[in-house]
């Protein structure tokens, strides 16, 4: 008899002109949709362009190269949804490699050991993820309870780790003689024919999309990035939200950092620098915004795959160095403006 | 008397090379009676023109200046002319491009002659002949393009010799092994004969992905550097070829310049570090002390002097 | 009198929605012209289209019979459009006499690319007596009160000089005094040939000031009326399309023991506040704004600091110190500002109706995305939240359904005890009746209900028990014998009996 | 917090009820950094009584005004709400093609030559271009700036490669070096005692402190930055705002350059790289917030001057390299923490 229990069963009122059902379809999926046909058109044309582009073996290497930074983009997808941003992913990642070097077993560095032993591979692993976990706790702390800038306490956290790196390690590398096989195959080995940093990056995509979609924790994650005031008064535990969701970021910068240690062999004070555009650029050209409350990790997953196939795939094809910079500044902009001009339409 | 005090302005603190230069320095500079004071450039040119300006404020006695790009130090290098403050430049050389600038004199390594080693030792592992993959530093900076003016130009020689590929890694060795990659990717097996790496870090890097992708052996691998590291794998014979230099020998700038301020004369033709002997050159008209680059290969790799630093 | 503006076949669609359905408006000169429909049936859409602010997808607009094609907001300013918006366009940061001119700044007469800000800063002066706001202009305009960016807001349009003011539910804020403030300010743009559009919730207003009033559903133009010859009975069955019997279902309730109480609260805002609240009870907090309704509100609920005084709960002392606190004990604060406190608007219905009870669909910290849409489900129907489907974001919202989000979130959370700020703030008539019943349902189970509202009607309609304040004291608790407006506006103005 | 945080700012509200009121209502954020220049300049005047020599002094205001330069374009950027990444590439292109085109350089390889006030003038007109098109993107596409703007970063570093390249023959990457007296002026001179990069930076800072004070074009920058869409339908024309604060920006990147360049006598392309940060740094240290609607030039100024102090003073200590990190890091943010702590302080005292 009247529009509204037609609304309130959810079927189509003369007034929806889309069912429900699309609508909720477009509304899950809308967001990762041009980024993506984007992303399929790159491949295709890089695999015109080159054949080489096109294996089995490229795509791995792909997927290898982006899961540094993808494990880390996911932290900080988590983080500007609460509408904070970490500009310390890059020390935080350089310390936790660094501590977590010098414990395991057949460490060198030319520099005086700062500690002076040494524990099984896993504890090392774990002793690393506790200082990145701390560092990123301590940003937490003070960006919940200070009310400062994100922006300003992780740039100022930045030199501060960087700091210690540098302390910590004397400005040295430390490499491996040998290293244990177990951190070697942290960082170089294979499951199931896919590379272990691929193996993480998947677990922490899925643990991510679990958590941002799936738990009261992720809703509030968004509430907060969406009105923190409101969330406030809605009972959500807003503080603490917080300093979870930079913690988790310190925790995967340091398993990011780890993991590229035992990659290269060697881990270094100078790892990580300027990693933070890197990694806030994987998440943003994925459509997850900087004003916090809207975007999603599959979003973040799209767009580190974008740069990381226009990194790639511009080598592979050859392209002259200085070109590059020029093509690959290009292919970024294009890739999130289509999907901003064609938002701008639907809006009006 | 009062010890004097020598303020170096260091291209950059954070890679072993300058590590090992500054505790170097701190031991001549003990020996010698003089104290030193180190900035850190951080790799920005006009970060070093501000240290060389609060270094005159400061009133050190002398100054040594490790340009991490030549040029853009020339009018910082005439304020400390004018203030009259001795000079010696040090690991990395400095044109005066006939500007009116001068030092005591110039202690390096010699990187064009690095370049020019890189160039040999590359035609001589694919025997004057095939295609090369060139792994560069980071562009625009100084080492990249003096060691890669001379390589290249010793290749050019070569027509046989065909450059595949430049491209860039950043000295970095997570950017070596991603490059790497790339071009294991772009070129199939047969299609590459040697890759020169502009230093021993992105080599590092480079190397776990050839090993990863089991194409080790397949072409030359050329590095420069020779840091411990680099000459283990040689002798491993992972990596073919090194043109190796001992970063603290060029530490005796400290010794030069503090002789100076002291108001000794600096024995220039005869300076030692640890035993080595260095030349005495001449660059842009002023002298030239020149620790030596040797070229390392599998013959003699196990000399105690390439054990790499 | 001749038409000033037509309004032809408009027609105005969102992704899933038709907000506009080939409406026709006319107004004609000098006369105030309501805008009258439930939530969500169009009215501010079709006055954004006016205002340029919103581009219309079909139809056509004549002013003075010629037709026009607004470009965007600038046009329709220079077409003698003025209008303020249903959502406060404050910018906080930048001074009130800067609202007040935001995009036409005066200029130095002999440097016209200069502010002239001493000009600025006298005419705003002038402007904010004239809406009887005795406020320096030039303090930023955060530092003013909602009701009070409100009245800026008016200053605004009227001083545009335009031929059309629009005005989108202008009172919601506003206690009676501002309202004949507005009122007299309506009347004298009336008296110069100014045409205005009325949009508002409140028929008495409507009854009051406007002359004709035409009626929207569903997007729908239903028809025009003379305000003179009908009864607002009448606007009702246009609007809901059927009679509406009872406004106020007030039925007692018998009052249970003591719920809440609140004893010698003080903080800046508040000196020494007693009161208790019973279960069963509907209990009215009557003021004048900024008399610190708000406040104690927000105090009880742990949303602001308290200096002093406790505040028990079912004869215990609650130690409430965050709003989390106090969810947990059973009380829920719908806030009186749903934009910035009450609603996370690019969320979802679903998921702001859960917010504030996510334990109510997880279980240990997953949640249930189907049970979460049923529930979601059941408060839209409940409520009669008129909206595609429960995944639209709250943003795409009309302001009525975004204000019936909140009350569902927290009809929803597990509240004993629930004060609502302004509860039909926005709200038509329909829905409010609707809303009134649910409360009356609440309070038959037993839990107590505090309603704060300067819509006085509404607290007297539903208020077993009314408690007055006064700059930040409890100058009255009145008796439904003494539920009078006189009376309460004596004791909220300060003045003793 | 929101609502908080917003009451407690710096308030972009123009007031003239004289200094005093004015600091007290505007200037808390700025006094505490003046405190902080007095504070830090005294204890390294203690530690380095040679700290005040003209020499250091004139460092410290030639290298806060070549970032603070730049920084002025950023503020404007910022109180709109957006951020520009491309700041440092812009720095070296703008630097590159104003020395490039003399025609003088080194090794010059390029038949163009150009007298040097053309030479910067065109380099700075391009700088501006881009600026524009950044502007464009963000505003006709509806793009975050974030992403506009590094994706113009990497582009824009490129064309310097490339312009560099075409400049210098054959020495892929090198410096353009060269010798000018417009330039040396620029970047070493001065202008009476004070050097001439502070006297142009203090110019344009009164300069664009008067546009954002009391034009319409100003005011709009603050509209925009508190809420794009109420600017928008008070009839501000965003676009054309925002085109015009990215121009502005991309210009006076360039001329941060061009005076850079004229410090070092010499361009490398490699020119103000990561500067972007320590650019965004000095702005938001000035008081201005990300989220845009606040900010202003004088507190950019007095912030460009602090950092350049610290950075100056931790050298002229000698405090080691690696510890700088440490103190630059604690500094940092023992001022904004105090900063917010006294800001929150005084709104409550504002309010009793
Ligand atoms: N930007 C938008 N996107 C999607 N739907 C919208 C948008 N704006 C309005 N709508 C929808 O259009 C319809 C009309 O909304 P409108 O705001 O005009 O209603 P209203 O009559 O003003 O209601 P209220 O009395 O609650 O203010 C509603 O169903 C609303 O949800
Ligand atoms: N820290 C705060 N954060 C957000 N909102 C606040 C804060 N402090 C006060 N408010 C709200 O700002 C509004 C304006 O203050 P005002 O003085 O009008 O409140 P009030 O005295 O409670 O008035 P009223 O009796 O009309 O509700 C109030 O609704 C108040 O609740
Ligand atoms: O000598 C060093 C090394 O070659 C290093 O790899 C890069 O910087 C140079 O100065
Ligand atoms: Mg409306
Ligand atoms: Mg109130």
């Amino acid at each position: 008899m009247n529009k509204r229990e037609i609304h309130a069963k959810g079927g189509a009122a003369d007034r929806l002109s889309a069912p429900a059902g699309a609508s909720h379809l477009m509304g899950r999926f809308g967001d990762q949709l041009v980024p993506a046909i984007f992303l399929i058109a790159l491949v295709i044309t890089l695999s015109l362009v080159s054949p080489n582009f096109l294996s089995v073996g490229n795509f791995l290497d792909i997927a290898r190269v982006v899961s540094i930074i993808g494990i880390m983009a996911v932290g900080m997808t988590i983080v500007i949804l609460t509408g904070g941003i970490d500009l310390s992913v890059g020390s935080t990642f350089a310390l936790a490699s660094v501590v977590a070097a010098s414990l395991i077993p057949g460490s060198f560095s030319d520099a005086p050991r700062i500690l002076a032993f040494v524990l099984p591979v896993p504890f090392a692993i774990l002793a690393g993820l506790l200082v990145g976990a701390a560092v990123g706790f301590i940003n937490g702390f003070i960006i919940a309870k200070s009310r400062v800038e994100p922006f300003i306490v992780t740039l100022a956290t930045m030199a501060f780790v960087r700091g210690l790196t540098y302390l910590f390690t004397g400005g040295f590398p430390t490499i491996f003689r040998p290293m244990p096989p177990l951190f070697e195959w942290f960082g170089q080995g294979y499951v199931f024919g896919l590379p272990t940093p691929t193996i993480f990056f998947a677990l922490v995509v899925l643990i991510g999309v679990w958590i941002t979609r799936r738990t009261t924790f992720g809703r509030s994650i968004y509430a907060i990035g969406g009105n923190e005031e409101a969330s406030r008064l809605s009972g959500i535990k807003v503080q603490s939200i917080k300093i979870w969701a930079y913690t988790l970021m310190g925790a995967l910068a340091a398993l990011s950092g780890i993991i590229l240690a035992s990659r290269v062999g060697a881990a270094q004070p100078t790892a990580g620098l300027t990693y933070e555009l890197d990694v806030i650029a994987g998440v943003v050209i994925g459509g997850t915004s900087l004003l916090g409350g809207r975007g999603s990790i599959m979003s973040t997953v799209l767009g580190v795959f974008i740069l990381g196939v226009i990194s790639n795939g511009l080598n592979i094809a050859g392209v002259p160095t200085y070109y590059q910079y020029v093509v690959k500044g290009l292919l970024l902009i294009s890739a999130v403006g289509f999907d901003s001009y064609l938002r701008k339409m639907q809006r009006n | 008397q009062e010890m004097k005090t020598i303020g170096w302005s260091v291209a950059y603190f954070d890679h072993p090379v300058y590590q090992l230069m500054m505790k170097g320095a701190e031991k001549v500079a003990d020996e010698a009676g003089c104290k030193v004071i180190f900035a850190d450039g951080k790799d920005d040119p006009s970060v070093q023109a501000s240290h060389i300006d609060n270094f005159i404020a400061q009133g050190v006695d002398g100054i040594i200046l490790t340009p991490t790009v030549s040029d853009p130090l020339i009018p910082a290098v005439k304020k400390v002319n004018d203030a009259g403050i001795p000079l010696v430049m040090a690991d990395r050389r400095m044109q005066t491009h006939g500007q009116p600038i001068k030092w005591e004199a110039l202690v390096s390594w010699d990187m064009v002659k690095s370049g020019t080693i890189g160039g040999e030792q590359t035609v001589k592992a694919i025997g004057g002949k095939g295609n090369i993959v060139v792994v560069e530093g980071t562009p625009g900076a100084g080492s990249t393009i003096d060691r890669g003016n001379a390589f290249y130009e010793v290749i050019e020689k070569y027509p046989d010799i065909k450059i595949l590929a430049k491209i860039p890694a950043n000295f970095n060795r997570a950017k070596g092994q991603e490059v790497t990659e790339n071009i294991l990717q772009r070129f199939k097996p047969g299609e590459i004969d040697a890759i020169y790496y502009m230093a021993d870090e992105m080599t590092f890097g480079g190397l776990q992905a050839i090993k990863a992708a089991g194409r080790l052996g397949e072409f030359k691998i050329i590095s420069v550097d020779g840091q411990k590291e680099a000459m283990d794998l040689l002798r491993a014979r992972e990596i073919d070829y090194e043109a190796i230099f001992h970063p603290d020998d060029q530490a005796v700038a400290v010794r030069i310049l503090c002789d100076i301020v002291n108001g000794r004369t600096p024995d220039l033709a005869n300076q030692t570090y640890e035993g080595r002997k260095m030349d005495l050159v001449e660059f842009e008209g002023m002298p030239w002390v020149r620790p030596t680059v040797y070229a390392v290969d599998k013959s003699n790799a196990h000399l105690p002097e390439n054990q790499g630093w | 009198m001749p038409a000033i503006l037509e309004m032809q076949d408009i027609e105005k669609n969102f992704p899933g929605v038709k907000a506009l359905r080939g409406v026709t408006f006319t107004i004609e000169s000098g006369e105030v012209h309501a805008l009258l429909g439930e939530n969500g049936a169009g009215k501010s859409t079709l006055m954004k289209i006016l205002a340029g602010a919103q581009g219309k997808d079909a139809g056509q607009i004549r002013i003075d019979g010629r037709d026009v094609d607004i470009s965007g907001p600038l046009h329709a300013r220079q077409l003698g459009i003025a209008i303020i918006y249903q959502e406060l366009s404050i910018l906080p940061h930048l001074s009130v006499a800067e609202n007040i001119f935001l995009g036409r700044l005066p200029r130095m007469a002999s440097m016209p690319w200069i502010v002239d800000w001493k000009l600025c800063c006298a005419r705003a002066r002038e402007l904010l007596k004239q809406v009887g706001l005795d406020i320096d202009p030039l303090i930023p305009a955060s530092r003013l009160k909602v009701a009070d960016q409100q009245m800026v807001e008016i200053a605004k349009a009227v001083s545009e000089n335009a031929k059309i003011v629009i005005m989108d539910e202008p009172t919601t804020s506003l206690t009676n005094r501002e309202v004949e403030t507005l009122f007299k300010t309506v009347r004298r743009l009336q008296e110069h040939g100014v045409s205005i559009v009325y949009v508002s919730h409140r028929l008495a207003e409507v009854k009051e000031i406007c002359d004709r009033a035409t009626v929207l559903r569903d997007g729908m133009k239903i028809g025009t009326v003379n305000v003179a010859e009908t009864t607002s009975k009448d606007w009702v069955k246009m609007m809901v399309g059927r009679d509406l019997d009872q406004l106020f279902p007030k039925m007692p309730v018998k009052r249970g023991k003591e719920a809440l109480r609140v004893e010698g609260v003080s903080s800046q805002k508040l000196k020494n506040v007693s009161f208790s609240a019973y279960e069963g009870e509907i209990l009215g907090i009557a003021g004048l704004i900024g008399s610190g309704r708000s406040t104690l509100a927000r105090t009880i609920f742990g949303a602001e600091a308290r200096v002093a005084g406790s505040v028990n709960i079912g004869g215990k002392e609650a130690a409430i110190a965050s709003p989390l606190e106090a969810i947990s004990q059973g009380i829920a604060l719908v806030p009186e500002d749903r934009k910035l406190q009450g609603l996370v608007l690019p969320m979802t219905v679903r998921e702001n109706i859960t917010l504030a009870k996510l334990g109510g669909i997880s279980r240990v910290g997953q949640l249930n995305l189907r049970r979460e849409s049923k529930v979601a489900a059941e408060y839209v129907q409940a409520l009669q939240i008129s909206t595609p489907h429960i995944d639209q974001k709250t943003i795409n919202l009309s302001g009525g359904n975004q204000q019936k989000v909140v009350l569902a979130k927290w009809l929803y959370s597990d509240a004993r005890i629930l004060i609502i700020d302004e509860p039909t703030r926005g709200i038509d008539v329909g829905a409010r009746a609707e809303i009134y019943g649910l409360l009356q349902q609440f309070v038959e189970k037993g839990k107590s209900v505090i309603i704060i509202s300067s819509d006085l009607p509404e607290l007297i309609g539903m208020s077993d028990r009314i408690i007055v304040m006064h700059e930040g004291r409890i100058t009255a608790e009145l008796a439904p014998s003494q539920f009078n407006e006189e009376l309460i506006m004596t004791y909220a103005s300060g003045m003793s009996h | 917090m929101q609502a908080q945080s917003k009451a407690a700012a710096p308030l972009a509200v123009p007031q003239f009820n004289g200094l005093r009121s004015t600091l007290l209502a505007r200037g808390g954020h700025q006094l505490i950094i003046i405190a902080l220049i007095i504070i830090v300049g005294l204890a390294i005047y203690w530690i380095q009584p040679r700290f005040l020599s003209a020499y250091s002094i004139d460092n410290i205001l030639r290298t806060a005004s070549i970032y603070g330069i730049v920084a002025l374009g950023m503020t404007l950027v910022i109180i709109t709400g957006g951020i520009d990444l491309s700041a440092g590439s812009m720095m070296a292109l703008g630097g590159a093609l104003a020395a490039g085109l003399l025609g003088t350089a080194f090794g010059a390889a390029n038949p163009l030559s150009f007298p040097p006030m053309v030479a910067i003038l065109i380099a700075l007109a391009v700088a501006a271009s881009i600026g524009m098109l950044n502007g464009l993107a963000i505003s006709a596409l509806g793009m975050a700036p974030f992403v506009v703007t590094l994706g113009m970063m990497t582009v824009v570093r490129g064309l310097t490669f490339i312009f560099a390249d075409f400049t210098v023959g054959s020495v892929p990457g090198s410096p353009i070096t060269f010798m000018d007296s417009l330039f040396s002026w620029l970047g070493s001179g001065s202008f009476g005692p004070i050097p001439t990069a502070a006297a142009l930076f203090l110019t344009l800072a009164v300069i664009l402190s008067i546009v954002l004070r009391f034009t319409p074009f100003g005011r709009s920058i603050y509209a925009i930055g508190g809420d794009a869409e109420i600017a928008r339908l008070a009839g501000i024309n965003v676009p054309l705002v925002i085109v015009g604060v990215y121009a502005l920006m991309g210009m006076l990147a360039g001329l941060g350059g061009v005076v850079q360049a004229g410090r070092l006598s010499s361009v490398s392309p490699l020119m103000g790289v990561g500067y972007e940060l320590d650019i965004i740094t000095i702005v938001v240290v000035g008081g201005a917030s990300l989220a845009g609607g606040r900010g202003t030039v004088f507190g950019t100024v007095l912030a460009a001057i602090l950092i350049s102090l610290i950075d100056n003073g931790l050298t002229m200590m000698n405090v080691p390299s690696f510890y700088q990190y440490l103190v630059k890091g604690s500094v940092l943010l023992a001022a904004v923490i105090l900063d917010q702590w006294y800001q929150r302080h005084r709104a409550a005292m504002a309010t009793a």
